[in-house]
């Protein structure tokens, strides 16, 4: 095959795939409604023809199932982007959107919302807030810190690993106060990540600052690639190092505290999925961005997917993300293709 | 059109306490060519590395067209100064081409990504070095003389007035290295600035470009090649005998002179 | 064709014996359902048996996943039938689509429940049910480890349950039935202690797994107190926490109780040399407290009438005798289950 | 101060500390024996004086306490130790015990045992063995998986990485179908990791493969430093570079499992103490091996004396870890000290 | 003693598909030296490269002795043979004093450490190389030059019988070069090898060596150096004109012949 149509196709597949499991995702679910109703309703709402067949289906359609879908969406290219960027950026393949402690900090905030709420009282958004908050601050003592040190990428990423090892601890002491039967699950529950709770209300309160803060890093794509060649380099080549690496951290920090104050710590697709969208698109974000913004999207739709449909209670995010990614990850190993250096 | 580099009183330590060198003031036009020669160790990376701001004197300053060159922000400095360093160490196999066109970046838009135009200049430049058929490889995977002359092509990329180039003869062929003095006079006569450091003094001659020694942290002489590079202090400066003789219309140096000597 | 069918049976009226009732849940949100109900989802265990208990099992169409667990083997007894029943949900989350499957009329859930499910029930038009088992003195007690005030919380939010999910079912009398009976045997249990002074009191220490001990705010905590005992970590402990055996050598407690799905813990401490010079080991005092004495963190009916009893039987055989405890438990498998009690005493 | 003098002092200071930790461990608890009586104990024991003033306090000296804080030597050493050794030969500031994912194979091990136990039936000692042994079984993967593509260490950190994961993804589904009330917070809390639960017995059980494997590390630290000056380099030095590396990964993925099946997942100590004794002792692995060593069993021993003698009831590991070490880091990182290439 | 390196009919490609070079024999017998000449690109680290087997050849093979390279292990190849490749990346700041002791691992026992008289070899390489104030800097913090003499001084720790090294001059300054190639030749007289490719026809020429010359995939010739680097071969190589000078005893090449002439 020609390279070029190569490229051309795989291009074609990474954008309607996305698209096309976004469907069938609506479609899928155990309250059963078959796909032409799930067309009609979704038509009716946009073409207004006032033919509503089902209430309850049209509910579950608008009110249950797509506001997780469009979640699923939004964690999926946030953690990966985040990941490949942060990979690429720390020349670590063992990088997450999570090195930073970012997701510990959220962590932290949704922990202490929940300890501070009384049973009654919880407020989911109180907690998403604090969530949000707490990890940008995290991201903000790590800048300041690496900032008072020598500036490098070194003590920057140690500087985050530090804060967020500080973090998880007062997430430990949080759990060790809170009430065992009532808070206790809540944050431990939490803390593993679930889509289920997303609602409109949730992701109106993210996209403010998920949009720009995606479109940034859509934009600095080839700047990233001459940071990730070394600051020295990058700065004879005339990229302000410390601005710029900044504003890509920072956007992708934003990113990795939204998404985690929207659905918990999910694990698994900041990590793995750059290092297979790496094994597509090479080393170069100009391409390496939208193949795993498109990967992380159809991986996390997927999974949620079965997660929904597969039994009766949910199964949790995290079983289902390793058993499924891991088999096509050690394929990739296996035939050699996941090449680093 | 030219551009003026001078550094006055510099004085640099990395550890604070034992000085690389001391006190070091020169001025220099562009597009002279300006060679720097000097035993190992003896401070001309460190100088080059202070010129571009990349490393703070403890003492002195440096000005760029009569500004501090502190003063200038990278992408600034970029658009007047083109820099390869000695040693690179290569980060992602990206290709020659990337490479090449990531020395355009200060002549881009903030949130351009590269276009047909400097796809067309990045090729120009490897055409231009002879190395059009590495583009599509990843400059991770090429030689040693290879990946030099690549580097070059992404200074010259960034079109600069001045070229700052550490060793950047070391790893190419014969052939090349004679090409490379060619380039140099071509540039100069271009208008673009060379300044770099060599371990051969038969370039400056050849360059008949403006010389500073360097030895023991002092600059021990600056001048015309022709002038200041004389047997007695080529000896002196590397201590061993040399002697400069004329092969037709060129000056060679000669080590060790006509007769063996012991290390 | 389906989902025609679900939304017909949804909006089909109902017998006209429903009538809509409205109250304040545990969690003090505003529940409207039409009762008596006729299909519950139940996600939290304590009402599961005491919805047994009231004998409202027919009313029930989807459990709580690992209700087995959670309540033991006795439940397949007073609830014949429940493993077949779906389990779209656990005390902290649930599939909402599976739940809106079922039909249900109410849904009934846990302290511990995500309230986004919550909120998603509700905006598909079903009513849901916190049951907390705690009374609203909890809320602006939590920080204050003061059994007493827990005592009343736990009795308040157990009564508050029993006679809400009476309610809701349709079994009015049976709740007072049910709670009467328990309320008869504390106050039995508090007239033959009642003349214990506090020096005579059993000094007890819960031995959980994992080094695990429950401290001030539970409710076996106050179901000690009221067995006319001090649980010696109560003072300095509050919640579900680990202890280190230095600190149980220290307290020194006369008697140990452990739960009987804890046998381990029971058998190591029986073992374990480092334990043979506690008080209670030494003294033969570590008892086992079999299922039906439920001494969790949360009531229910028969933790009040019969484990209070129990345990106060165990540390004062003088004055509780076990003729007293085997007629009460008896008579509550009986009368209140209808079937015949099997547990040993 | 002459530099050759400090080396001493410190020398001596990183010999003595440790020791002086141990006996003043054994002297603290919240059960009350006065030092005279712990050395009377101690002694009584040795010179068998027949001098038993109190069997209780005994049994809390030789029963209680002394076997827990060997655990807590044992699992500072080794965690220390194979962070420092992984940080440097896979050159990743990142990378700690758990990098290849041992923890997430001993994890395993012991949740499928706690759940294959009924309640009655749980055998701690079969939980530690299983532990055990998926934690080397993980690293069987590893290696295997690793061996199968190119044979760099980029690819076996990779492959580690995945094969926790994976491991990780399999303790979720366990959490998931185990008993919410008698197994599940029994896997929890073996996951956060304590001391509390160290006996003679499971001592006696690692330390047959404790020793040898430290003293392996302690031999071949000359050679670890030329492994980490990369695999070409150490090639050509005449090293054989897959054989010494993988008797090292070996050797400290053992260590690890073994402190993990003695222990549970400990989290902190083997990432952050090795980057603290790099600041004293440098890159040479001749020196920072004792140096790991040292400072973890004292940081270890001293977070243990917090847990076990602040509250009545016990506080966490995790807890105490991160909010006494983030400081000193802090402090580190904050002077400059912090410098990895 | 002395040892024999054997190639044959060696091919080898990166890729599978393009060959950097097709059917090399040669024959080598040390301590006698052989100087590898090249254009860049050509190939001449990469058949180093195959030579310790570090890279496998897709067919032929390379005899150490008369045995198979690939039947050595490690250890044993180290004792044969020190190998510096052109370019090396530090890892970490270890002391140049370590580095040098590195080279002993091959001669040391499984666990042993480094003792005293490691220590002493060590320290006695850096004094041959008059390099010995360096002893107690991290390598990463020395200059390009310096740290090319600490490598050739860890290789000679190695006490080899062949060294093998890729431009082991690049970096050196006119006097270092001048002395490599004097340390060179009493190598070659106290009986260790040296296989070096260089740039400089001037270094064959000057140690009277074994040569050959490589390009476009093949080995165009193998030969005395005075034979072989005639101003014809060296035209043909560099694609420049050159021109072999004698400057009393001592023979040069020349670029460019003795007029200017285009790039
Ligand atoms: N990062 C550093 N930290 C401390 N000292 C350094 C560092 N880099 C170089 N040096 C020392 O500074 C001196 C000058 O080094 P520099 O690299 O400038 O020399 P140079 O003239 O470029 O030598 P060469 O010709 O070998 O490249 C040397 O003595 C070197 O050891
Ligand atoms: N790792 C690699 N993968 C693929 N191709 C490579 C790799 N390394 C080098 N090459 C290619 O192989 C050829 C020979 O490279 P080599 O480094 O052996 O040349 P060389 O003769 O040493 O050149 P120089 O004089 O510049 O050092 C070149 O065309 C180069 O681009
Ligand atoms: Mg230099
Ligand atoms: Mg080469």
């Amino acid at each position: 095959m020609d390279k070029k149509v190569g490229n051309i196709t795989l291009g074609v597949v990474l954008i309607l795939l996305p698209v096309v499991l976004f469907i069938a995702s609506l479609m899928l679910g155990p309250y059963p409604i078959g796909p032409f109703d799930v067309v009609k309703i979704v038509l009716d709402n946009f073409l207004g023809t006032g033919y509503v067949d089902n209430p309850l289906a049209e509910n579950m359609i608008w009110k249950v199932r797509m506001p997780r879908i469009l979640g699923a969406v939004l964690v999926g290219a946030a953690l990966s982007v985040a990941g490949a960027v942060f990979q690429g950026l720390f020349r670590n393949p063992l990088a997450s959107p999570y090195t930073l402690g970012v997701s510990n900090g959220a962590g932290f905030g949704a922990a202490l919302a929940i300890l501070l709420s009384s049973g009654a009282g919880l407020n989911v958004f109180f907690v998403q807030l604090s969530a949000l908050a707490f990890g940008l601050i995290s991201i903000g003592i790590t800048f300041l810190l690496a900032a008072k040190a020598r500036r490098s990428t070194v003590t920057l990423v140690l500087s985050g690993m530090l804060v967020g090892a500080l973090f998880s601890s007062l997430v430990a002491l949080i759990k060790y106060v809170a009430d065992p039967y009532e808070q206790l699950p809540q944050i431990v529950f939490w803390l593993m990540g679930t889509l289920s709770g997303v609602t409109y209300e949730k992701l109106a309160m993210i996209l403010p600052l998920y949009l720009p803060a995606m479109t940034v890093i859509f934009l600095m794509r080839w700047r990233i690639n001459i940071l990730s060649m070394g600051d020295q380099e990058a700065r004879s080549y005339g990229v302000d190092v410390k601005k710029n690496r900044t504003v890509v951290i920072l956007a992708c920090s934003v990113l990795t505290a939204l998404v985690v104050s929207l659905a918990g710590v999910i694990g698994w697709v900041g990590i793995v999925i750059p290092h297979l969208a790496r094994i597509i698109a090479g080393h170069d974000f100009r391409k390496l961005v939208p193949v795993s913004l498109s990967l992380g999207i159809c991986y996390v739709l997927l999974i949620d997917d079965i997660c929904r449909n597969v039994t009766a209670a949910e199964i949790p995010l995290g079983v289902v993300t390793g058993i499924i990614g891991t088999p096509v990850f050690i394929y990739f190993i296996y035939k050699g293709k996941v090449r680093w250096e | 059109m030219g551009m003026k580099l001078e550094v006055r009183n510099l004085t640099f330590s990395y550890d604070g306490s034992r000085k690389i060198f001391e006190d070091i003031s020169f001025q220099y036009h562009s597009p002279r060519v300006f060679c720097i020669l000097g035993p190992n160790g003896t401070g001309k990376s460190t100088l080059l590395r202070c010129m571009i701001n990349e490393l703070r004197a403890q003492s002195g300053s440096v000005f760029i067209n009569d500004a501090q060159a502190g003063a200038y922000n990278a992408r600034e400095l970029a658009r007047i100064i083109a820099y390869i360093p000695q040693n690179h160490y290569p980060a992602f196999p990206f290709p020659v081409l990337d490479i090449v066109m990531m020395g355009r970046i200060s002549r881009m838009g903030y949130l351009a990504n590269p276009g047909k135009m400097e796809r067309k200049i990045a090729m120009e430049k490897l055409e231009f070095l002879q190395i059009g058929h590495l583009k599509d490889k990843p400059y991770t995977d090429i030689s040693g003389g290879e990946r030099q002359l690549v580097m070059l092509a992404s200074a010259l990329a960034q079109e600069p007035d001045l070229l700052i180039l550490d060793e950047p003869t070391a790893h190419l062929d014969f052939g090349n290295q004679y090409r490379f003095i060619q380039l140099v006079k071509r540039l100069a006569a271009n208008g673009t600035g060379v300044l770099m450091t060599t371990h051969f003094p038969d370039h400056p001659l050849e360059l008949n470009s403006l010389t500073a020694i360097l030895k023991d942290g002092k600059m021990i002489g600056i001048g015309n090649s022709e002038e200041l590079l004389t047997d007695r202090n080529l000896t002196d400066l590397y201590n061993i005998r040399v002697s400069v003789e004329s092969v037709g219309r060129k000056r060679i140096c000669v080590p060790g002179g006509f007769h063996e000597e012991c290390i | 064709g389906c989902a025609n069918q679900t939304a017909g049976t949804l909006s089909q009226e109902k017998t006209p014996k429903q009538t809509e009732i409205t109250f304040l849940d545990q969690n003090d949100r505003k529940v409207t359902v039409k009762a008596p109900v006729k299909r519950i989802v139940v996600l939290q265990h304590h009402s599961l048996d005491i919805l047994a208990m009231l004998g409202a099992q027919d009313q029930v169409v989807g459990v709580v996943s690992k209700w087995d667990s959670l309540l033991g083997k006795y439940i397949t007894d007073v609830f014949p039938g429940i493993e077949a029943l779906p389990t779209p949900g656990s005390l902290e989350d649930c599939n909402v689509e599976e739940v809106a499957k079922l039909n249900p009329d109410l849904v009934i859930v846990a302290a511990q429940f995500k309230k986004e499910y919550i909120q998603q029930l509700e905006n598909l038009g079903i009513p849901v049910m916190t049951v907390t088992l705690r009374g609203e003195g909890k809320q602006k007690e939590a920080q204050n480890p003061e059994l007493a005030n827990a005592d009343v919380a736990y009795t308040r939010g157990c009564e508050w349950a029993v006679r809400k999910l009476g309610e809701v079912t349709g079994k009015t009398d049976k709740a007072v039935k049910i709670w009467d009976f328990a309320v008869a045997n504390r106050t039995y249990v508090e007239d033959q202690l009642k003349n214990m002074s506090g020096d005579q009191k059993v000094r007890v220490f819960i031995a959980n797994e994992n080094n695990m001990t429950y401290g001030s705010d539970k409710y076996v905590g106050c179901q000690l107190e009221r067995a006319g005992a001090v649980n010696v970590a109560a003072a300095e402990i509050k919640g579900y926490k680990e202890v280190s055996f230095e600190k149980v050598a220290q307290w020194n407690p006369d008697v140990i109780v452990v739960q009987d799905r804890y046998k381990s813990v029971y058998d190591s401490i029986l073992a374990d040399a480092k334990w043979q010079d506690i008080k209670a080991v030494r003294e033969n005092r570590v008892i086992l407290a079999p299922y039906w004495t439920k001494p969790w963190g949360n009531p229910g009916p028969d933790s009040i009438a019969l484990g209070e009893l129990w345990l106060a039987y165990q540390f004062y055989p003088d004055q509780i005798k076990r003729d007293i405890v085997e007629v009460k438990a008896k008579e509550f498998y009986k009368e209140i289950y209808g079937i015949n009690f099997t547990g040993t005493i």
